[in-house]
């Protein structure tokens, strides 16, 4: 293919737009690409999908000129290139919008937006003017003086984008960018998308949700461990087809079976109340009026677009934050103001929604990880020392029964991907029989497959009597695995809902403060 | 660059060794003065010399292996430069019998073999006082003390007593630049060029630093003003760095370390090595006021007024307060 | 991983070593450059490093910087930079020293409440950054810098005699006043001319022992690292990291407090305006130096210990003792930037080796399985 | 009962956005308000002097080298790089100033003392960024370094130089200064009439129009220079966002080496700068140990400031004013400042009943007590206390106003090109 090399470029049979061939890249320890070919023609749609740590983002960060691949060329427009840096890449008209975000968080929109391309637009009102002409044009809504810090994360990812089109690129690669979107700015985005597309860009879009990538996809692309594995026609595909392509089993549904909710009240919550005061003086709500109880054996689910107050919520059951009022009972004890410590040891097991921040020590090896958390407990400790050992077995013993892929416990769990340090961690709380579970998001970026092994872990727990807190901005996943599901707006529980009859869509639409209340007729909130 | 070497060079093959306070050679000050009458003692007496300086913030284990060393060497008198030996020269003097040890500014330890030199400085001061009352016309005087410890203390209290003697109703502003361990205080000019301002803009019109080299920075303030110096250590009149405010600097309290360091070593090569407290006053021209600015000889009635007061003190009419 | 194990005692060796010999070539080079035989320095300092009381100088030393650096480490431990460690033992020194002259007691409870007393005072000085930053949020690096001029002032102000010092008969220092014998920490001694090590060396090295012992092998180590490691993280864990910064500070304070005591119990037994100054930037390089482990700041004090002792002779012999600070950044700079060098060296090689294995055919997931 | 009807109309979750801003308005209200109390307290004490000409020229004197080193902090951790070695580029900047200044001339020596800074910058960005090594210790390092290099220089190109030693250079030519002839005469006049505020104004107007040597004025120009350059040019956003998000500004094409590089040079030439200061218009002489530790009150006064210009001004600023307050006179000067601590801490109490602090209000009086009992007993603090006073006042400022410090988000974190997620 790359014979085609020389750059005529003729009207009439316009080469493709992206060509890679035999790209390969070694990390230490790992081979993240290995010989990989794929052509992507112009004013497509090309999808990329495959399991955590396939090596989609770091295939496409050898495109965009952020990393050199060990071997292979990259030919864009029929021509072959070779990017020194990403400065390269966007001069050739390539945009990416990256899995986590590229932003400053400290910088105003504009500032963020017109980094690196002052030359385009100036900085000044020159560029205001040019980001509310594309805000305006693609319904982005952008407001460029907003601190980036105060934006949410749907702001952020039109942002992301923003910055892309901004200067102009024709061939956009977005990488994950719906992981944290409800559906109506989902289905915003690929409105947006269509509209590039017919404007003749061409877009490279990575997506774990396989429904999604059928939806929006003119071709996909299959990676499996580094290489190509396969290419497929979303027209006569389905999202099972191209699971089994992908890891070679099943599409896992999150769909709860039967009912295992019990009348044992497990945790019990009552008219809690939290504010924060800025630093300008002015007290805010946060949470107001939160009351919910959840059964033994019951996954309660909580519907909400990020930054409502889930976090709060989250960080008070936890005792990160201390309440302003209310009370937390667990079984039959209040944890109102007990320390985070107590509550662990009591047996809240914690599932973070940034599992970076909260969830574990990058820099430190699996088997101090394993130890995070759970400090004080068995098998870790024995009084106030250490046991080093029984943790490195127990840790051993993680990896194994969770599937963790790792070259060994002594690695830093920075050198996992995300998906099985997401292992790692639910190993770790499932490890010491929580009667209460916290689940942020417990999939979120991770592959199918290990997707459904956390499902049935969660499952299972429920099963022997665990109560789940489940939050997730993936409906689907909270349709399927919740007893009870309750949406949050605005620091308070504004609806309710029965998993088995509502919609993903209904569900969003609540979540956007348009509708309140029971959300179903029946009423069966195990109460 | 290149000194001292270890092997002797004088014939006479005698060796004599000081060991620097904080600062070392090339203070301007105080341990110059000690190298300048080691100098003297290589050049008249034919001795050969060494010179040790300390670390910043040494203890005193290591001022005791200075002096070990130095001793073990064969350097006879080993002399520390600076009360801070004090401890160091107690420890050491004792193992080498033989060698004879000065130590300048401490009377504190003693022995056979110590020779504590020390100085009066606050008479040279009291007279540093006398003159700059005789002198002020707005009644009001400045002191700048590098850093607040007893010594410069001292200096301090002469001066004041001299001032309040001849006239009690001159104001002296007193500062201090720093306090211990700071020893910024000694090498900062620009704290003592705003010290010397802030006394300048409270109308004194004769300010005595006794702020080693952060002195210069007031000396250069006080000259820009128009108004008198008073030195110290030193006669800063003839110090080629100030070559530019000679005319401002009134006169200078000296202290005259150089020959005391001289006269130690003489002593020991004619074998009568000193020991015991040897204190240096206005009798011995220990300490004193320069005469080398002839604007300050031509006041007749301040010189007149200065010599009466030294008089007064080597009669023991007058008893200089050596704290304030 | 166990094969590469080899490989990386060879790497662990090999950056210090390749750091000191840059660190000489470069030495020599400024020696050199300045006109000056560029070997004799060394041979004077390693001839004078064989001298029994030189040797002990170093020993004794080395325990006062490892007990700064250990304080300045701990603090490091958990992200904060205690830069105060200098005002912290300056102040617990003097205070120890003036509680330790005005009581007499049997001997071992005499010096265990001047220590003790150190240790309060050192804890309290460092306490107040610790209070300030979690209750007010002031940057500790701030806070330790000013508390250290405030020391300066408060000590200074303190020794005056007409407070709690005295002056000396015939002395123009300000002393706290001498403690009494039982108060002395014995040291060993060393034979006539070398004196003695001090007794509280020893203690330094226990103090090690036990950072190491603390930080590896207790829970609350374990959370000590983890809340340095990642705040956030410490905190869901269940760590209360406003308690940890203040217990962290407060530990660093009071192991600064014991920096003063080697050469107040071993030597001088008072406090006087010469009392050592500047240990604790000393050693905060150590503490870096050594990468906050234990046995490294032991290594890294004896380094430093001996470039000050054995360097303090070079000026009788005409070379300007300045060589040996200069060496001293030099050491600093390449053994860290070797540090360095050497780690991605060791990632490239296994990178390749991982390439390697991938050629002879090997699959990834082989290698991933069989290192379980 | 749970799922209430309506949705509540509570103010959005989402921070506020106009919490970070104080208006210009504001902020010269402040400063009135600040500059009304202080002249009260003159008024009541009689200490005359807390605002007199001499005083505000001495703060600027003594403010200037601890500013430009807090600004070169504030460039090189705008990119990312902690500088704790900036003491050490200071040192190189007074030691090669004076050398040259000396020789060729002060201005000569200006740049000399830039250029040695930046050797010293230079080195750290070599450290830092190009081998990626803590920054830490580097600094620390580089500050070792300088104190060898230049005492070992200082033994030969001064000593045996005409007044000069192997501790100090000869003295260098002085940098002319300038005072607005009828302006400085007329703000004296009026300053010595001790009228409430006018006075104090004029002794601050009067500070700043006396005696001002050249190279003060460059270093005033400086601080707004940095902040139109690193806020409101290309460069400087691309050198912040180095700074706040390296990663990020990488994938947009930014060579964020390139961009440390030149922030942690001119960060050592800006300390170079503030050493050049020392030596030729504080002093005139180069002076072993001169700095002092004036590259760590810089440091100081960077994060005082809030890692940004003006704060940093207001910084050093309060140092230099509090250090020379007490220079000249402190005893008295001082001690009227106690009263003034008094008195704001009667607007704390004020301020924290209206908060419903209760406890934190009653500590504050009770201090406040004990201060308004030491400034009636007394008429002199001891000198010792007064040496203490820049740190003390620094400390009360911190732990008194609310802290919203914010460093640059990657400050101090290695970075390394293509290794970013
Ligand atoms: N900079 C790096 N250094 C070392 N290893 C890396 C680096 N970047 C990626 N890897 C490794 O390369 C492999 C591929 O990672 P990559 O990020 O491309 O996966 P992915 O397909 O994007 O996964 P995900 O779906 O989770 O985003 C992973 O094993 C990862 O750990
Ligand atoms: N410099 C590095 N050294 C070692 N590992 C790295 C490095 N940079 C990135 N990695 C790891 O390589 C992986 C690739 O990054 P990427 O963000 O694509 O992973 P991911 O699996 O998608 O993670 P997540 O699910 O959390 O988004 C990550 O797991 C990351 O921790
Ligand atoms: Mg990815
Ligand atoms: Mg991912």
């Amino acid at each position: 293919m790359s014979g085609q090399g020389e750059c005529v470029i003729n009207a009439s049979s316009s080469p493709p737009a992206v060509e890679l061939h035999g790209i390969t890249k070694r990390f230490p320890g790992v081979v993240a690409n290995h010989d990989i070919d794929i052509t992507i023609g112009k004013g497509t749609v090309h999808a990329l999908v495959g399991e955590n740590g396939a090596g989609k983002s770091t295939l496409m960060k050898i495109l965009y000129g952020m990393q050199k691949p060990d071997e292979g060329t990259i030919a864009i427009d029929g021509e072959q290139v070779s990017f020194a840096n990403p400065g390269d890449a966007i001069e050739r008209g390539i945009g990416m919008v990256h899995q986590h975000f590229m932003l400053a968080d400290n910088f105003t929109v504009l500032e963020n937006v017109v980094l690196g391309g002052e030359k385009l637009y100036g900085i000044g009102s020159g560029a205001r003017k040019k980001i509310m002409e594309i805000s305006d044009a693609y319904g982005l809504g952008i407001r460029p003086d907003a601190l980036v810090e105060d934006l949410g994360v749907a702001d952020r990812q039109r942002v992301e984008i923003l910055k892309v089109l901004y200067r102009g690129a024709r061939i956009l690669i977005l990488d994950e960018p719906t992981a944290v979107l409800v559906p109506q700015e989902v289905d915003a985005l690929f409105a947006n998308l269509r509209e590039l597309k017919a404007e003749g860009l061409t877009v490279i879009f990575i997506s774990h949700k396989l429904g999604e990538v059928l939806s929006v996809a003119d071709e996909i692309t299959v990676i499996r461990r580094g290489t190509t594995v396969g290419t497929a026609d979303p027209a006569n595909t389905t999202t099972k087809q191209l699971a089994e392509l992908m890891v070679g089993s099943e599409l896992p549904s999150p769909e709860t079976r039967e009912s295992t909710v019990t009348d044992v009240p497990m945790l019990r919550v009552q008219g809690l109340e939290l504010t924060v005061t800025d630093p300008d003086g002015t007290v805010r709500d946060v949470l107001a009026g939160i009351d919910f109880t959840i059964h033994q054996g019951e996954v309660l689910g909580i519907a909400g677009v990020e930054g409502n107050g889930q976090t709060e919520l989250i960080e008070a059951l936890m005792g990160m934050r201390d309440p302003d009022a209310g009370v937390i009972t667990l079984g039959s004890d209040d944890i109102s103001h007990a320390p985070t410590r107590k509550r662990r040891e009591s047996g809240i097991g914690y599932i973070p929604e940034d599992r970076h921040r909260h969830g574990v020590l990058l820099n430190a090896p699996l088997w101090e990880n394993r130890i995070l958390g759970h400090v004080t407990e068995k098998p870790n400790s024995r009084g106030w020392l250490l046991d080093n050992k029984a943790a490195r077995t127990d840790t051993e013993r993680i990896v194994r029964e969770y599937d963790v892929r790792t070259p060994g416990i002594d690695v830093t769990a920075a050198s996992l991907s995300g998906g099985n340090q997401q292992k790692l961690i639910v190993g770790r709380e499932m490890s010491h029989a929580p009667k209460f579970l916290i689940a942020a998001h417990p999939t979120r970026g991770v592959d199918v497959g290990a997707q459904a092994q956390i499902w049935d872990q969660i499952r299972e727990a429920r099963r022997e009597g665990l109560a789940v807190l489940l939050i997730s901005a993936d409906l689907d996943e909270l349709i399927g695995l919740s007893d009870t599901l309750r949406v949050m707006y605005r620091g308070r529980l504004v609806a309710d809902a029965d998993p088995a009859t509502i919609t993903p869509e209904e569900l969003g639409s609540a979540m956007t403060g348009a509708a309140a209340g029971h959300l179903e007729g029946s009423e069966d909130e195990a109460r | 660059g290149e000194n001292s070497s270890d092997s002797g060079s004088g014939s006479g093959g005698d060796k004599a060794a000081i060991a620097y306070d904080i600062g070392g050679r090339g203070d301007q000050s105080f341990n110059d003065a000690a190298y300048a009458g080691l100098a003297k003692a290589e050049k008249d007496l034919d001795i050969s010399g060494s010179e040790a300086e300390p670390s910043d913030g040494e203890g005193d284990a290591d001022k005791v292996q200075r002096l070990t060393e130095l001793a073990r060497s064969g350097n006879n008198p080993v002399i520390g430069v600076g009360f801070a030996y004090a401890p160091a020269i107690k420890k050491v003097a004792p193992k080498f019998p033989k060698t004879t040890f000065g130590i300048i500014d401490d009377a504190s330890v003693t022995g056979d073999n110590i020779a504590n030199i020390v100085f009066n400085e606050e008479q040279g001061s009291y007279l540093a006082g006398v003159a700059a009352a005789k002198v002020t016309k707005s009644k009001t005087v400045g002191f700048i003390g590098g850093v607040e410890t007893p010594l410069i203390k001292k200096f301090e209290a002469g001066f004041v007593q001299g001032v309040k003697d001849t006239d009690a109703s001159v104001n002296v502003l007193p500062q201090y630049l720093t306090q211990p361990p700071d020893f910024g205080g000694f090498s900062k000019p620009d704290l003592g060029k705003a010290a010397a301002q802030g006394q300048l803009d409270k109308k004194a019109d004769v300010i005595y630093s006794a702020a080693g080299l952060a002195g210069s920075g007031a000396i250069e303030a006080v000259s820009k003003a128009g108004k008198w110096n008073i030195g110290v250590d030193s006669d800063q009149y003839k110090q080629k760095g100030l070559a530019a405010y000679k005319e401002s600097i009134l006169t200078s309290v000296t202290k005259d370390v150089e020959d005391a360091v001289f006269n130690l070593i003489k002593s020991v090569q004619d074998g009568k090595p000193e020991t015991g407290e040897i204190r240096y006053g206005l009798d011995k021209d220990g300490v004193g006021l320069s005469m080398s600015n002839p604007a300050f000889t031509k006041m007749t009635d301040v010189i007149e007024a200065v010599d009466k007061a030294k008089q007064e003190i080597i009669d023991g009419k007058i008893t200089v307060k050596t704290a304030p | 991983m166990k094969k590469f194990d080899k490989d990386r005692l060879i790497l662990g060796f090999a950056g210090p070593v390749l750091a000191l010999v840059v660190a000489l070539v470069l030495t020599t080079v400024v020696l050199l450059a300045s006109g000056q035989n560029p070997f004799e320095p060394y041979r004077i300092m390693f001839e004078s490093a064989s001298y029994a009381d030189v040797q002990v100088l170093i020993i004794n030393q080395a325990g006062t910087y490892y007990l700064a650096a250990l304080a300045v480490a701990v603090g490091f431990r958990m992200n904060l930079f205690n830069i105060g460690v200098d005002g912290q033992y300056r102040l617990a020194a003097m205070m120890a020293a003036l509680v330790g002259a005005s009581v007499d007691l049997p001997g071992p409870l005499h010096i265990a409440l001047i220590v003790i007393v150190a240790m309060l005072v050192g804890a309290f000085w460092s306490g107040i950054a610790g209070f300030l930053k979690t209750t007010r949020g002031v940057s500790e690096v701030v806070s330790t810098i000013m508390l250290n001029s405030i020391a300066t002032a408060l000590v200074a102000w303190m020794i005056l005699p007409k407070n709690f010092g005295e002056q000396p008969p015939g002395s123009n220092n300000l002393t706290t006043g001498e403690i009494p014998e039982s108060g002395w920490f014995p040291g060993l001694p060393m034979g006539d001319m070398a004196g003695e090590i001090y007794g509280f060396t020893f203690v330094a090295a226990g103090c090690g022992v036990l950072y190491w012992f603390v930080l590896n092998r207790t829970r609350f180590g374990f959370d000590l690292r983890a809340t340095g490691a990642s705040e956030t993280a410490a905190q869901a864990s269940g760590v209360d990291a406003k308690k940890m910064i203040l217990t962290s500070m407060l530990i660093s304070g009071a192991v600064a407090g014991l920096a003063g005591m080697p050469t107040l119990l071993g030597d001088t037994h008072t406090y006087s305006l010469d009392f050592p100054t500047g240990i604790g930037f000393t050693g905060i390089t150590i503490a870096l130096l050594g990468r906050n482990n234990p046995l490294g700041i032991a290594l890294s004090a004896l380094l430093i210990a001996f470039l000050d002792k054995s360097s303090a002779s070079l000026d009788q012999y005409g070379y300007e003792k300045e060589i040996a600070t200069i060496m001293q950044g030099l050491i600093v700079i390449s053994v860290v930037v070797s540090y360095e060098l050497v780690r991605r060296y060791g990632i490239r090689r296994q990178q390749q080796k991982v390439g390697e294995e991938l050629a002879a055919g090997h699959a990834l997931t082989t290698e991933k399985e069989a290192a379980l | 009962m749970s799922a209430s009807k309506t949705i509540a109309a509570r103010p959005a979750p989402k921070k506020g956005k106009d919490r970070r801003k104080l208006s210009l308005p504001v902020v010269l209200l402040i400063i009135a308000g600040g500059l009304a109390l202080v002249s009260l307290v003159r008024v009541i004490s009689g200490a005359n002097d807390i605002t007199s000409v001499g005083q505000v020229r001495g703060a600027l004197a003594l403010a200037v080298p601890i500013g430009l080193a807090g600004l070169g902090g504030l460039w090189a951790e705008r990119a990312g790089v902690i500088n704790i070695g900036l003491e050490g580029m200071m040192i190189l900047g007074t030691w090669f100033g004076a050398w040259a200044g000396f020789q060729w001339g002060p201005w000569v020596g200006v740049l000399f003392g830039v250029l040695g800074g930046c050797l010293g910058g230079l080195l750290h960005a070599i450290i830092t960024v190009t081998f990626g090594v803590n920054h830490i210790v580097s600094g620390v390092a580089i500050n070792i370094l300088a104190v060898g290099v230049t005492r070992y220089l200082s033994n030969f190109a001064f000593d045996g130089v005409q007044g000069g030693s192997s501790k100090q250079s000869p003295r260098i030519d002085p940098i002319d200064r300038i005072t607005v002839p009828g302006l400085s005469d007329w703000m004296q006049d009026l300053q010595q009439q001790h009228w409430f505020l006018i006075s104090d104004l004029a002794g601050i107007i009067g500070g700043l129009v006396t005696g001002l040597s050249l190279l003060t004025v460059v270093a005033l120009l400086l601080v707004p220079a940095t902040w139109w350059i690193l806020w409101r040019t290309p460069f400087g956003l691309r050198l912040r966002s180095c700074g706040e998000s390296p990663v990020a500004a990488e994938t947009l094409g930014v060579n964020v080496y390139k961009y440390k590089y030149i922030a942690v040079t001119v960060s050592g030439g800006l300390a170079g700068l503030g050493g050049a200061f020392l030596a030729i218009v504080s002093t005139g002489i180069y002076q072993e140990g001169q700095t002092g530790g004036r590259g760590y009150i810089g440091l100081a006064a960077m994060i005082f400031g809030n890692w940004m210009p003006g704060g940093m001004a207001l910084g050093a600023g309060l140092f230099g004013f509090t250090d020379s307050l007490k220079l000249r006179g402190g005893a008295e000067n001082v001690h009227a400042m106690l009263l003034l601590l008094a008195i704001l801490l009667v607007i704390a109490v004020f301020w924290q009943l209206y908060k419903k602090k209760y406890v934190s209000a009653a500590i504050a009086a009770a201090v406040s007590a004990l201060l308004f009992t030491w400034y009636f007993l007394t008429d002199q603090v001891p000198s010792q206390f007064v040496d203490a006073a820049p740190y003390v006042t620094t400390l009360l400022v911190l732990s008194l106003s609310a802290q919203r410090l914010r460093m640059p988000k990657a400050n101090g974190v290695p970075y390394r090109k293509g290794e970013g997620k």
